[in-house]
């Protein structure tokens, strides 16, 4: 046990200590106190994880804990995504669970937990470390789906995730024996060497390849490990469906591209066939699908799947560029995510969960601010110009076109325009429809916290754009590391 | 004597086995929760045979940490379970059909 | 030692195969003459009391619950036990960050009130 | 000198944007007294540059930078010689007289000041255009000066037939405007460049370059760039066929006649051919479509003059011929005998215009010949001016306007590319006409017995000062700047080296004023403007009753003109009704039902179904959710296996 050790898992250390004191000091808080306390350590928390991520990074791998850990710069940009990107969750969750009763101790120690969890999946070096995470992450986000204990339609997603979720892990745990019988090496970046220096038969390898891969296409929600996407999506609380949204999405690239580019690099030509049936597939499923929906949540669980399907294709490039195109697509959807759920969370309130499209008919008339904003990031999920949503799929685009495979991206193009029908469905119903008159209209009354953020949100799509180019740069950088 | 391939088999054949029991029955969550119980086992099952015939301790570390996961596993899935139960008064796998398309 | 693991797999088929025959050979063979004595409950020679699918009070699964997490920390205690010796002040130390993590757990379910039956 | 080259056009940009956005708060006279003092400032600032010029400095450079793209950069830049000097000094001088005279003109008028800072801002885009080094910024002011005429067609937007008007003109300039930009576009790719002297000097080693068109004929780039360039020229200069919007741009205020459809604008054409004339040098096949074109216009629109009897609409034909007698003299590659002419045109066209303005309000804005008559008795200085302007335009010796269309005459008289002959003969034939639709104008507003009624002729008076002051200012010119100039026109230093020399300038003989006048009196013109003037005066003076026996014997010409051959007509058949027609085939056809019903809503229905069938997919079964992710396993472990 060196200062090193400790000095490479300190955010995790800190976060999940603060964590537990949180959830005991809600105890004993007086009632009064209790919201506002919770939330401002766990927003103090969120941000000296993050500051700790980034003081303490090194470029180049730095091994912790025998080995167990890593920090790279890759874990310090996708630490510091996922800690701001809950601060954000938080922000904007705070009106919409405060009128729900959600918002107490325990909401905020799973979010705290689920993100040290999320860390050690973007630091772990070690299949142990790795699943430990993931599980972390897991077991709090079927809590968070199920927090809200009055409802029907959460405890069963919470249901349908924690079978489903679990039927995944046991997968990718069976896959990773299967590796460690093979390899005899639990170790990721030991992984790829000794996988093929095994002589014999390659059916095992291929079984423990395809067995893990599953395992991690299931957490990021691509086809056909997807179903859970839209239920959980609709079923949770928002407040919690924002959390699982995003910052899972950048831990989950995190392990595919340990696991896969790295631990599993010297199988590529064996996954990547398959994540490009998956990826295309996701994209014309999720693209399809999405246009009959009529709840707004589960819209933008198939566009998650949709465009899960599209970050798997810088994956599937095998290429540094791929690679970085691909975490620079997840940052940008992260952001751009967070946004859309911001305005849904924003324009709830008591009794309106504000989730279906037609109760944002004429929106513009009652709320051209939140109408705007919404239309800012629709257009950044549809990847049209000016916004960073067109630099994200332009640049995966250019990975895979550079990889020689023009007719995927001709295919990706042709879905993705497939899928812009149902973002300026919202456009449409936002600016052209009536103001619906059947229910109480949605009423925009974010927290001034959340008005000052959701307003930077939905202005960054489009404000960032001269800048975006340093986002790739800073990726690339981050990958070159690696390989 | 028993080799390597008879604990392999073995665990293949719960993990067979609890799959199945995840998809095929149709009335009890609890034995849903039964069978993720018995995926577990059959993947520290296979752990425990490949650390003996590795001679490698790192394998049976994990299954300490895979029966803690287990354990806090089935602890919330329990808890889920009741959640559902008093909001729904049933654990019937076919009625959990209020989400979909 | 690996190679063949072939086996795994041809066990996998038949040993769902097998399942599948065994259920279908049961359904098919066995002779089927349900009366009413043969269908009605049967507790020590009596009449059923009450439907033999009891609901058990919710109380009983949040002690397994419990029971389970807390159970489980023993199995992390005897090896740490064991090997004290060896692993010396740091083990000693992690050790200690483990329970207490573990004591929060339980200040929680206490004063949550998980623990009082009533 | 840089600093006065920029203030030219500044002072009347910085006017305009005070008149426009403050003109309302700070009042009518404060307004033109604002704008007077630019456009003012900007002609003694003019003229100093044209004394520096002509003491042979000369200047080309960009001022700023706007942006570079693709090793192209696309400047602000002044070029300035002989030829923007001319250009400049006619202009600013044109305009002055047009904002001083407007003072008296638009009066009442509620767009007072809405008036003096379109022509203000007017006066600004044609100097951007004039002063260019590029093409870009050419094509700026070329827009924008099409900008302020359309504006200033419609000034009177609640007018039915302003607003068809300036529909008209925006819509016709936009044909000429499409061929200008393609010739840029040209220019650019052949070139690479925008910057004129860089394209001058490299158009000589392009002169072989071809490009190949449709059918495999093989086309000139550098006649191309030519032809494509003087489309634009013709629809800014309003050449036959797309002469068709200036006589209804009579629908504006006359100032803005005088100004820009009469003195400045139209003739950005003319000097766009002259400023590319190293280019047009180099293409033949140009010149002699610039030629036949310039003739034909010369002649039909002249001839189409006769019939008019609406005062503004002779004028407006009259520039239309006098614009086809410049171009004719760009055709003859005579470039600086055509700006001559149209400095000495500005002149006498403004002050014809002003004048017909200055009857106009006397009559209290009756514009029909018919209804005047025995002017000269109450406007005395209108009818002197109006004189001087005739006789200049008609091209009677010693009047400017002799000077210069004579050098045209005998520019195109010594030319001898294909069409020359033609052009020769229509211009003779439209001297004749000339002479008699200017007299026939004389002699039916001053002379004869009046023919308003009584209660406007008692009203009757010579206009105010500020109306009766441009028209003097401008029959000084009128009167002599041909004299002066022709000259220099014809000893070749007229532009310097700013124009390409035609093969056909400095004829030996009679290269001075008087020279020239002694050379008319024996030559064919003068005697054909002579007796040009002496049938208007039979006909319209000595036997009033003559027109009209002649229009119903030789009625069906006399129709033919009355509607100006028809063009109106068949456009309004062809482009109008037939585009209207066509696009509404377009519309249902091919728009509803081929693109919106079948590739669009089509395409959209298909996937809509095909969504609802996959929704089902998702039957919210866990055990169905769980089965999909074992047969995703199975699938990828038989293709694993067996690949």
């Amino acid at each position: 046990m060196t200062n090193q050790d400790i000095l490479v898992v300190l955010p995790e250390i800190v976060i999940a200590l603060m964590a537990c004191f949180i959830l005991v000091l809600d105890l004993y808080l007086p009632a009064t106190k209790k919201k506002k306390f919770g939330y401002g350590l766990s927003l103090v928390t969120l941000m000296v994880g993050a500051g700790l991520s980034i003081v303490y990074s090194e470029p180049a791998p730095v091994y912790g804990l025998n080995g167990l850990v890593l920090m790279d710069s890759l874990s310090a940009i996708l630490k510091v995504g996922i800690c701001i990107s809950t601060g954000f969750v938080l922000v904007y969750s705070r009106g919409y669970a405060d009128a729900r009763g959600l918002w107490k101790g325990e909401f905020f120690a799973l979010a705290l937990f689920g993100v040290v969890g999320m860390m050690v999946m973007t630091a772990s070096n070690h299949l142990l470390s790795l699943y430990v995470g993931l599980e972390l992450l897991a077991l709090c986000l079927y809590t968070m789906v199920a927090l809200r204990i009055d409802s029907t339609a959460a405890s069963e997603a919470a249901m349908k995730y924690f079978v489903l979720g679990a039927l995944a892990s046991g997968i990718l745990l069976y896959g990773m024996s299967l590796l460690y019988g093979l390899t005899g090496t639990l170790y990721i970046n030991e992984l790829s060497a000794s996988i093929v220096r095994h002589d014999g038969s390659t059916l095992p390898r291929t079984m423990a390849l395809i067995l893990v891969l599953v395992g991690l296409l299931f957490k990021i929600g691509a086809v056909p490990f997807h179903m859970w996407v839209p239920d959980v999506y609709e079923g949770s609380p928002t407040s919690s469906t924002v959390y699982l949204a995003t910052a899972p999405k950048l831990a989950g690239f995190a392990i595919i591209l340990r696991l896969l580019a790295d631990g599993l690099g010297s199988l590529a030509t064996e996954w990547q066939g398959m994540l490009l049936v998956v990826s295309i597939i996701s994209l014309a499923l999720g693209n399809i699908i999405a246009i009959a929906q009529s709840n707004i949540k589960r819209m933008l669980a198939y566009s998650a799947i949709a465009h899960v399907g599209f970050f798997l294709l810088g994956i599937l490039t095998g290429e540094v560029s791929g690679y970085a195109s691909a975490m620079a697509y997840i940052l940008i959807y992260a952001v751009v995510t967070l946004g859309a759920f911001g305005v849904i969370l924003a324009l709830s309130s008591k009794g309106v969960e504000a989730d279906l499209i037609e109760d944002y008919s004429g929106l513009n008339q009652s709320h051209p601010w939140a109408a705007f904003i919404m239309l800012l990031l629709m257009f950044s999920l549809a990847g049209i110009p000016p916004t960073i949503g067109f630099y994200a799929k332009l640049s995966v685009l250019q990975a895979v076109v550079n990889a020689g495979m023009t007719w995927v991206a001709v295919v990706a193009v042709v879905l993705s325009v497939i899928g812009a029908f149902y973002y300026l469905r919202i456009v449409k119903v936002m600016y052209f429809d009536d103001l619906a008159t059947s229910h109480p209209g949605l009423q925009f009354r974010p927290k001034q916290d959340a008005r000052i953020l959701l307003t930077i949100n939905g202005l960054a799509v489009v404000v960032l754009m001269p800048w975006i180019g340093k986002l790739t740069t800073l990726c690339e950088g981050a990958i070159e590391v690696l390989f | 004597m028993i080799t390597l391939s008879h604990y392999l088999v073995l665990g293949a054949i719960l993990f067979a086995l609890s799959v199945v029991g995840i998809f095929l029955n149709r009335k009890n969550l609890v034995i849903i929760l039964m069978a993720i119980e018995l995926l577990l086992l059959a993947v520290n099952m296979n752990f425990i045979a490949f650390s003996y015939y590795l001679d490698d301790l790192a394998g049976q570390v994990f299954v300490f940490f895979i029966l803690t996961v287990a354990a806090a596993e089935a602890a919330i899935g329990l808890a889920i379970l009741i959640v559902l139960f008093r909001n729904r008064r049933s654990i019937n796998v076919q009625d959990l059909d209020q989400l979909s398309g | 030692m690996l190679a063949n693991y072939l086996p795994v797999l041809l066990f996998l088929i038949v040993a769902s195969g097998l399942g599948v025959v065994l259920l279908v050979a049961g359904k098919l063979l066995s002779p089927h003459r349900p009366n009413e004595q043969k269908l009605s409950p049967y507790e020590c020679g009596f009449e059923a009391f009450e439907d033999n699918r009891m609901k058990f009070d919710v109380r009983y699964y949040l002690v397994a619950i419990l029971f389970i997490i807390f159970d489980l920390e023993i199995a992390f205690l005897f090896p740490w036990a064991v090997a004290l010796d060896d692993i010396g002040i740091f083990g000693f130390l992690a050790m200690m960050i483990f329970l207490l993590v573990l004591v929060a757990g339980f200040i929680y379910e206490w004063m949550k009130g998980a623990l009082e039956w009533e | 000198m840089k600093v006065i080259y920029l203030l030219v056009p500044l002072a009347c940009l910085v006017a305009a944007i005070i008149a426009g956005f403050w003109g309302a708060k700070i009042g009518n006279s404060a307004t033109h007294r604002i704008t007077i003092t630019g456009v003012g400032l900007s002609f003694v600032l003019s003229v100093v540059v044209l004394f520096d010029v002509l003491d042979g400095h000369s200047f080309n450079g960009s001022i700023y930078t706007w942006g570079t793209s693709g090793g192209v950069s696309f400047e602000v830049g002044f070029l300035i010689d002989h030829l923007s000097a001319v250009m400049m000094a006619v202009v600013t001088f044109v305009s002055l007289m047009v904002h001083i005279y407007t003072i008296g003109y638009m009066r009442d008028d509620p767009g007072y000041t809405r008036f003096f800072c379109y022509i203000a801002l007017f006066t600004f885009a044609m100097l951007m255009l004039v002063m260019a080094n590029n093409f870009l910024q050419l094509f700026f002011g070329w827009e924008a000066v099409g900008l302020v005429s359309y504006l200033l067609i419609g000034f009177w937007f609640k007018r039915e037939s302003a607003v068809a008007a300036n529909l008209k003109a925006f819509l016709v300039n936009r044909v000429g405007d499409l061929g200008f930009i393609l010739g840029i576009a040209a220019v650019m790719y052949l070139f690479g460049t925008l910057d004129y002297s860089a394209v001058f000097s490299a158009a000589s080693e392009k002169q072989n370059a071809v490009v190949t068109g449709v059918l495999g004929y093989e086309w000139s780039w550098i006649t191309l760039i030519c032809l494509l360039l003087f489309v634009g020229a013709m629809g800014k200069s309003a050449q036959v066929p797309l002469h068709v919007w200036l006589p209804d741009s009579m629908e504006g205020p006359t100032p803005i006649s005088a100004l820009i459809h009469a003195a400045t604008m139209v003739t950005a054409g003319i000097f766009l051919v002259a400023r590319m004339s190293p280019l047009f040098e180099l293409s033949t096949t140009a010149s002699s479509v610039i030629l036949v074109i310039g003739g034909l216009t010369a002649l039909s629109m002249a001839l189409v003059g006769l019939v008019q009897n609406d005062i503004k609409r002779v004028v407006a034909y009259s520039t239309l011929s006098q614009l086809g007698y410049m171009t004719v003299a760009l055709g003859a590659s005579a470039y600086s005998v055509a700006i001559f002419h149209l400095a000495t045109h500005a002149f006498f066209k403004a002050l014809l215009f002003l004048a017909a303005g200055s009857v106009i309000i006397a009559l209290h804005h009756e514009q029909d010949m018919r209804r005047m008559g025995g002017l000269r008795r109450y406007m005395p200085i209108t009818y002197i001016t109006s004189v001087i302007g005739s006789l200049a335009l008609a091209g009677i010796p010693p009047f400017s306007g002799f000077f210069s269309k004579d050098a045209i005459i005998e520019a195109v008289h010594h030319s001898n590319i294909p069409g020359a002959g033609l052009a020769y003969a229509a211009v003779l034939m439209g001297v004749v006409v000339t002479a008699f639709y200017s007299f026939r104008l004389i002699f039916m507003v001053f002379h004869g017995e009046p023919r308003m009624d009584k209660q406007a002729r008692s009203h009757l008076k010579e206009s105010p000062w500020v109306v009766t002051v441009p028209l003097v200012l401008l029959a000084i010119p009128s009167l002599l700047s041909g004299g002066f100039l022709v000259e220099s026109v014809l000893g070749g230093h007229f532009l310097g080296d700013a124009v390409a020399q035609g093969p056909s300038a400095g004829e030996g003989d009679h290269l001075t004023a008087v020279g020239l006048m002694t050379h008319g009196f024996l030559a064919a013109p003068l005697w054909l403007a002579l007796g040009g003037v002496f049938l208007a005066w039979i006909f319209y003076v000595r036997v009033p009753s003559l027109p009209g026996n002649v229009s119903q014997r030789l009625s069906l010409i006399y129709r033919i003109l009355h509607r100006k051959y028809g063009f109106d007509q068949f456009y309004q058949w062809l482009f109008a009704s037939g585009g209207v027609r066509l696009g509404e085939w377009l519309w249902k056809r091919a728009d509803i039902a081929l693109i919106d019903g079948f590739a669009v809503n089509g395409t959209a229905n298909m996937v809509g179904w095909f969504s609802r069938v996959l929704k089902r997919l998702q039957t919210g079964y866990v055990y169905h959710y769980a089965f999909v992710m074992i047969i995703g396993v199975v699938v990828f472990l038989s293709w694993g296996l067996w690949s």
